[in-house]
């Protein structure tokens, strides 16, 4: 039974960083039909740019917790100015192109980015400094549930329900939701689209740079193609939920996580991806939208 | 208070306007009226920006806004309540309001207007906090023309209000239209396939066939015109 | 003055934007901070500059796009070189000159020239086979490089085991690889574009941990060494024969390839397959079966990866797992894009391009990558039709000729 | 014209159409006849589209029969069957909103329409024998005989995107009928023609019967044509049919003036 | 007809710009490995060691008197582009190759040397395959084969550690993988200790928390793992924060001062194996200085094998006379060389004699040698 618990709090810590990416594919994916495929690298920059800050900081003699929110917040204001620029540079100018398009520039602006943080950085493995701290009060049980995972299951909690309410209360969430369920009539209502869809942009990021920061964080490293991987199982995850849908991405993160965990818990982790991939299709099959997805009727 | 000088808007390269001219008097309720496809929509939505006209003018109180961007157009107080409702269908009716208000920061003035559209529809005050998607025809109509109102519009553009509804509904509707331009004197121009109704209620109208103005006259003067007649039934 | 000082303004964010990467670097082991400070000049020069010619470039776009709309400017109007393609004598002769310089390559340049066309070869078979499945049916697939993993490891398994000849296996290799395509397309048929996509690379990736893992089948991470190169009558041959024979079979492996896939474009099913692209839901009211087309898009397009997997695994002789990444299914969706979708000229460019450029760039080989990903959002952004654009068949018809004669 | 010397084509009955809480289509009773024109009109709304959709397979109905006779060939109840299956039946259809396939030449289109007709298949295909040639020669033939037919021989080699909307609308039908149809329905074929484009259509739908033997069933909101041409008129409202008969008979029906006109149609 | 004109031109213009020129009479020595991308670490520090024995040994009048050229070649360790690499190196004339770094793209490469009878020799390819199946006559290297470490890893923990339950992990990788592989063979075939779990785990996924709690579920005494740092960092970390005292230890590739920096805390206690400490060798200590003193930083993984091979190929030509094959092989065999991994020399099957393996643990953020 502590094993099943361990798997499943390990499964849930995985997941939700899995959410938390899976919401920027999702939101962007709900508003203007396209796979940013460079979101990964977002989440990757976010790290990187935490890893950095940290370490000027610790050279130059800061400590603890101001560390911790100094390099999350310009983690989180990077990401955000990367996601914009990201936005306006690839996408924008193909707004009305074919499908393909924008996909095939999203592949290459990932490509681009990761090959842009290796030059400018390094092709190493760096160490990020372990900024959680360990917890008092979590020792008895830490070999079930250590204090990082903690801080990121609250963390993410936490952010889940900030985003939540942002886009059920305030007036860019209301929006955001506008512009999703019927574009052109939003801009019937006044709404700026454009500046909808860049501020999309920039709060899927801010996501994923809370998600790097906290991974890399827990983990202990960052390289320039951590990104690749955390985006296609995000990706995944969104699509697994129903891509488009908010709750959808943070459910099929958890399922996605909580597979994973399970199965290289119980059967094998050398198949991993295999289950991941392989829950994927099997739900497509079944739900082809995706778990909470709705099947859109096309017109005809 | 609005006119509309010679517009030709084109879809790709397809030309969907032809030299449309269309003035509109402050306080005024003036129908456009025509057969199906005969180009009242794109009309509507050449007017608030969505697809702007090549060539010709849009004047809103003596200046132009043809080449304005939609949100912009909004701003100046022209609204739009486009055909077919298009109530956003996963929010609430509230929310649906509020994006009406989604240009206004007058936080104080916004809640009265809320007030008097449930005053205008005691129907969306008891369904409030229900999804707008699952509300019947009738009663979408009347949460988009509220959402509508609640941009305070100085002019009021309703596309095919009456479109897909029970006949008892639309009478209702309509007196509310009439209501909104008698009570408020908010200018509307209204886009009607139901000649007959929407003749009735307006005080000028146009007919529209084939991209162009063919009919240009009093509501009553038209009313009785059997080239009305001709343009919808061919006969 | 406005666009000097948009420039300017772009240019510092982009400063601000690439300072913690560009300028700082940390060495947190021993506490070393390197400020490059020169780096921020580079950066704010280098996009002020571009940020004119970006600026440029988009305006000239939109113009184009606009007149074309107003029926101004054909969009459509071929350019130059494609006027040229389609001068049939020009072509007949150009195709001709093609040839002999193709047969003549190995007697002219050297066994290391011939390796690496061979490679390009084996990308342009590659591209021409996912332009049936992505350029001509529209389905996007970014597993491609499964099949020709299949492929692969076919010939490799079994030479390995039953000791059969590269000659067996190729058409073996393909016949299985559409197999796979089968198999695929089943389950995903009802889905979407995007999901399509997803599902695609999930299967790319499932191959490659299967083949990493299950040992006994495939040898896992170590791979296969030592498979046989293409045979001649059991002659022993040199290296430099032996590339100059795996040279030619590859040449004559993308003649086929090309008059194969020329011959589909412009057959009923091609045609079947452009419909399907265009306009779904048309394509099954003109009676087409949407499974049936779908299915064999997939299987075609995996047949080429197949056969030319087959040869790849006996040109390099040592396969492994680490050959079929998705980066290998990025470039050959790239090659297909790049080169224009559903053009064959336009593929084969593609496909010479990206493989060779990078070869002859050694010199900028660290930034080769990042080269390429910039290319593909320049493209996209400012020729999304790719360098050849896909032109379709003309008929010539009698009855047509004497009437636009008269016109 | 009497109904009863004629074969019905189509029979629809008690067909029903819900999306969600919302019934498209309400039971309606409809029957095509060999050599007849039928127009299905309506205010904007009224469930015609969907109508369509249904008989021709892209939405499967929620109740109701929809049974095709072909001549010479048993009946077949086609209720959720797939679209390519309809229109090899011989059930062939345009759309409103024209769905021509864009990047493909105007003589490729109507050879798409070929596709259920003809055999070649793969080997075919890629190696070009006697009888793929002959096949695909057939298929070149009998595509351009139709754009002939429909005015538009000169276009055959430009892109269907370039040609003006109403050739657009003509290489539709021009493309429906292609599939060798029985019957082929027409979804708004006037919509944005120009009156001289609307009158050609005119007499190219009836030659469309008179010459190939093909019924018709249209949706059309240009009036004149609808009462130019048909022999039977279908009227929906709300999802129901509320009348049918000859064109003066609706030209004259109360109901069908309120319908369009409005309620109190005194005028 | 211009245009084509053209681009026939371009074409042509294109290849022979591509085309090597033809070197003067030198002795040509090939090196190629992975100069760019991910694996580019893995690759440079012993293009760079080459570059400095040919700028040593060319300033003392180079071999047989006639200089020394460097032929660079990149493969990405990517086997299908090792091939080319190497028919490139052939058609270059190279007399012998320094080369490649990783083991697979040594398999696919070496059947073009055998075949143009160039002998290869590899600071890094440890693939026990390479030399013992008997396939690659004129292959040789100067590290010592993953088998041997793995004997070396499991005789460790076994007889020093007193392991009974043994879990063995492994990145799915070539080199990861056959260390594993190993290490379990030769922990059954002991028969005083048993393998509990033997699993790949997928290198760069976000965390191995599973894994780790699989490991404790099984209560294995020592964790074995194949693989490379990165992944093995992880692990350890994560070890560690389930607060596990199951012993660590694994190979070469998680031997990296990067190990140390990354883990940090983590690594402190970690075994591994990896060839033998050479910092007593002078000869090591030159080569470093030379390394630092004109580059500034630490030589990188696989910097004093390069070095080593670049000075055994060049003295095994120096002593053959010539660069015959024949010749060159027999020096390689019989030859004994001053270089910094020792005084080696090469046995019938390529492995060089003199070079081993020892157990090291991290102590104080260094790695300590056990002896």
């Amino acid at each position: 039974m502590e094993y099943f618990i361990e798997l499943f709090l390990g499964g849930l810590t995985r997941g939700s960083i899995y959410a938390l990416i899976a919401l920027g594919y999702t939101m962007v994916y709900g508003i203007i039909q396209l796979i940013n495929f460079a979101h990964g690298e977002i989440y990757m920059i976010g790290a990187f740019v935490a890893y950095i800050v940290c370490g000027v900081l610790t050279i130059y003699g800061f400590h603890g917790v101001s560390i911790l929110i100094i390099a999350g917040l310009l983690a989180v204001v990077y990401s955000c100015a990367y996601g914009y620029t990201l936005e306006k540079v690839a996408y924008r100018p193909l707004r009305n192109a074919p499908r393909l398009s924008p996909l095939i520039s999203a592949i290459g602006m990932s490509i681009f980015l990761q090959n842009y943080v290796l030059l400018a950085q390094t092709p190493d493995f760096l160490p990020f400094p372990a900024l959680i701290p360990d917890f008092e009060f979590m020792e008895p049980i830490a070999h079930i549930i250590g204090s990082p995972e903690l801080v990121i299951l609250v963390t993410t909690l936490v952010t889940m329900i900030m985003l939540t309410l942002l886009i059920k209360y305030t007036k860019i969430g209301k929006a955001m939701r506008a512009t999703q369920q019927d574009m052109s009539m939003a801009r019937l209502v006044g709404i700026n689209v454009d500046r909808v869809i860049s501020t999309t942009f920039v709060i899927g990021s801010a996501l994923a740079a809370i998600g790097g920061v906290l991974v890399a964080s827990y983990i202990g490293q960052v390289n320039f193609y951590i990104g690749f991987l955390a985006g296609v199982k995000a990706f995944t995850a969104a699509v697994l939920g129903g891509i488009g849908s908010v709750p959808g991405a943070v459910l099929g993160g958890l399922v996605l996580g909580l597979t994973e965990s399970f199965a290289a818990g119980y059967i094998s982790s050398d198949y991993e991806d295999v289950f991941a991939f392989g829950l994927l299709v099997l739900i497509l099959i079944l739900r082809p939208a995706g778990i909470l997805g709705r099947a859109t009727k096309q017109k005809v | 208070m609005l006119r509309l000088q010679n517009i030709q808007t084109y879809y790709g390269n397809i030309q969907a306007l032809k030299d449309v001219t269309i003035d509109i008097e402050e306080g005024e309720i003036v129908t456009l009226i025509g057969a199906n496809g005969a180009g009242k929509t794109t009309t509507l939505m050449s007017i608030c920006g969505i697809t702007p006209p090549r060539k010709g003018e849009i004047a809103f109180k003596g200046s132009r806004i043809h080449q304005l961007k939609p949100e912009s157009i909004v701003q100046l107080g022209i609204c739009q309540v486009p055909e077919g409702r298009r109530i956003f269908p996963g929010m609430t009716v509230l929310e649906n309001l509020d994006m009406g208000a989604f240009l206004r920061k007058d936080k104080a003035a916004i809640k009265t207007d809320l007030d008097m559209v449930f005053d205008l529809f005691p129907i969306l005050d008891q369904r409030r906090s229900q999804l707008g998607g699952t509300l019947s025809g009738g009663e979408q109509q009347m949460l988009a023309i509220s959402r509508a109102l609640m941009a305070r519009p100085r002019l009021l553009l309703l596309d095919e209000p009456s479109l897909g509804l029970a006949p008892l509904i639309i009478q209702q509707i309509f007196e509310i239209i009439k209501k909104i331009n008698e009570e408020s004197g908010t200018t509307i121009f209204l886009v009607e396939q139901n000649a007959n109704q929407a003749l009735k209620l307006a005080h000028r109208g146009y007919v529209m066939e084939n991209g162009r103005i063919t009919l240009v006259d009093k509501a009553s003067v038209l009313l009785e015109n059997d080239a009305v007649k001709k343009a919808y039934l061919g006969l | 003055m406005k666009n000097l000082k948009q420039s300017l303004a772009v240019s510092l964010w982009f400063i601000f934007l690439t300072f913690p990467l560009m300028v700082v670097k940390v060495n947190t082991s021993d506490k070393i901070v390197q400020w490059r400070w020169m780096n921020i000049l580079w950066v704010g020069l280098a996009i002020f500059l571009l940020s004119f010619v970006w600026r440029h470039a988009l305006a000239r776009k939109e113009a184009r796009q606009m007149a074309a709309q107003s029926g101004q400017d054909d969009l459509n109007k071929p350019t130059r070189i494609q006027a040229m393609l389609e001068d049939q004598k020009l072509r007949t002769r150009a195709m001709f000159a093609l040839l002999i310089v193709a047969l003549a390559f190995p007697w002219v340049f050297d066994t290391y020239q011939s390796t690496i066309m061979i490679s390009a070869l084996i990308y342009v078979v590659l591209g021409l086979g996912l332009n049936i499945t992505v350029g001509l049916a529209g389905l996007l697939d970014l597993g491609y490089v499964a099949f020709f993993a299949v492929g692969a490891y076919s010939y490799a398994l079994l030479n390995h085991h039953f000791g059969l000849g590269f000659w067996t296996v190729l058409p073996v290799g393909g016949i299985l690889s559409c197999l796979f395509g089968v198999i695929l397309g089943f389950p995903i048929l009802r889905l979407r574009g995007d999901y399509l996509a997803i599902v695609t690379l999930g299967f790319g990736m499932i191959i490659k941990v299967v083949l990493e893992n299950w040992s006994d089948f495939s040898f896992g991470p170590s791979g296969i060494a030592n498979i046989d190169k293409p045979s001649l009558f059991g002659l022993k041959m040199d290296i430099a024969a032996s590339t100059t024979y795996i040279y030619y079979i590859m040449i004559a492996l993308v003649i086929l390839t090309v008059i194969v896939t020329g011959r589909l474009k412009n057959s009923r099913i091609g045609r079947a397959w452009i419909a399907l692209r265009e306009d779904e839901i048309a394509c099954v009211a003109m009676g087409i079966d949407m499974a049936r087309t779908k299915l064999s898009a997939y299987a075609l397009g995996a047949f080429w990866a197949g056969m030319v997997g087959v040869m790849f695994a006996a040109k390099t002789t040592f396969i492994n797992p680490a050959s079929f990444t998705f980066m290998e299914s990025a470039i050959i969706l790239s090659i297909v894009v790049l080169g224009g979708m559903g053009s064959i000229l336009g593929v084969i460019l593609g496909a010479m391009i990206l493989i060779l450029m990078p070869e002859y760039l050694r010199a900028f080989s660290e930034y080769r990558m990042i080269i390429f990903g910039a290319a593909m959002v320049l493209m996209m952004i400012f020729r999304p039709q790719g360098i050849i654009s896909n032109v379709r068949q003309k008929y010539q018809f009698k009855g047509l000729k004497e009437k636009t004669e008269n016109v | 014209m009497s109904d009863t010397d004629k074969q019905v084509l189509l029979e629809v009955k008690g067909l029903t159409m819900d999306f969600g809480g919302l019934r498209a289509v309400d039971s309606i009773d409809l029957s095509v006849s060999e050599g007849e024109i039928a127009a299905l009109i309506g205010p904007n709304g009224a469930g015609k589209t969907t109508f369509f959709n249904c008989v021709t397979g892209i939405y499967t109905p929620t109740a109701g029969d929809i049974l095709l006779h072909p001549k010479g060939k048993p009946t077949r109840r086609v209720n959720g069957s797939k679209p390519n299956k309809v229109t090899t039946l011989g059930m062939a259809r345009t759309f409103q909103n024209i769905r021509l396939f864009p990047d493909m030449t105007v003589l490729e289109n109507v050879m798409i329409g070929r596709h259920c007709r003809t055999r070649t298949g793969l080997t075919g295909a890629i190696l070009r024998g006697a009888a793929a040639r002959k096949e695909e020669q057939e298929i070149v033939e009998f595509s351009y005989c139709l754009l002939e037919k429909v005015g538009l021989d000169e276009f055959a080699n430009e892109y269907s995107k370039n040609l003006p909307y109403g050739a657009q609308r003509r290489l539709e039908i021009a493309r429906a009928m292609a599939t060798e149809p029985f019957l082929l329905l027409l979804d708004e074929p006037a919509a944005g023609m120009n009156p001289q484009e609307t009158t050609d259509l005119d007499a190219l739908i009836c030659r469309i019967r008179d010459e190939e033997q093909i019924a018709i069933l249209l949706i059309e909101h240009d009036m004149k044509l609808v009462m130019n041409i048909s022999d039977k008129i279908h009227v929906m409202e709300y999802g129901k049919k509320i009348a049918t008969g000859t064109p003066n008979e609706i030209k004259d029906n109360p109901k069908v003036i309120e319908a369009y006109l409005g309620e109190e149609a005194e005028a | 007809m211009k245009g084509f004109n053209l681009l026939l031109a371009a074409l042509v213009a294109c290849v022979t710009l591509a085309t090597p020129t033809l070197a003067a009479d030198t002795i040509k020595l090939g090196v190629a490995g992975p100069h760019s991308g991910d694996l580019a670490p893995y690759g440079i520090p012993a293009m760079k060691a080459a570059q400095l024995v040919v700028k040593k040994i060319n300033a003392k009048g180079g071999v047989l008197g006639k200089q020394v050229e460097l032929l660079i070649q990149d493969d990405q360790c990517k086997p299908e582009i090792a091939t080319n690499t190497a028919t490139k190196l052939v058609t270059q004339g190279a007399d012998v190759v320094l080369g490649h770094i990783c083991s697979g793209a040594t398999k696919a490469a070496l059947g073009i040397y055998k075949d143009a009878k160039i002998p290869v020799m590899s600071p890094s390819a440890t693939n026990p395959g390479l030399t013992q199946s008997g396939d690659y006559p004129n292959f040789y290297r100067t590290i010592a084969s993953d088998d041997m470490q793995a004997k070396l890893a499991v005789d460790f923990a076994i007889d020093k550690l007193g392991a009974k339950k043994v879990a063995v992990l492994h990145d799915k990788g070539d080199y990861g993988k056959g260390f594993a592989e190993f290490a379990k063979k030769f922990v059954d075939e002991s028969g005083k200790a048993e393998v509990v779990l033997f699993e790949g785990i997928t290198p760069g996924a976000m965390d191995y928390s599973s894994i780790v709690q699989k490991i404790r579920r099984v209560k294995a005494d020592i964790l074995i793992f194949g693989g490379y740092h990165p992944e093995a960092s992880k692990l350890v970390a994560q070890m560690k924060r389930k607060r596990m005292k199951t012993a660590f230890l694994s190979d070469d590739g998680v031997k990296d001062v990067s190990f140390i920096k990354v883990a940090g805390a983590a690594a402190e206690g970690a075994y591994m194996t990896g060839p033998r400490d050479l910092s007593t060798i002078p000869l090591n200590a030159a080569a470093t200085a030379e390394f630092k003193a004109a580059y500034g930083e630490d030589p990188g993984a696989f910097f004093q094998e390069g070095y080593s091979a670049a000075m055994a190929l060049l003295n095994a030509i120096e002593k053959a006379g010539s660069t015959d094959y024949a010749a060159v092989t027999k020096a390689l065999q019989t030859q004994y060389v001053e270089t910094p991994v020792g005084k080696i020399k090469f046995d019938g099957k390529g492995d060089a004699e003199g070079v081993g393996f020892s157990v090291y643990q991290v102590k104080g953020g260094q790695f300590a040698e056990l002896k």
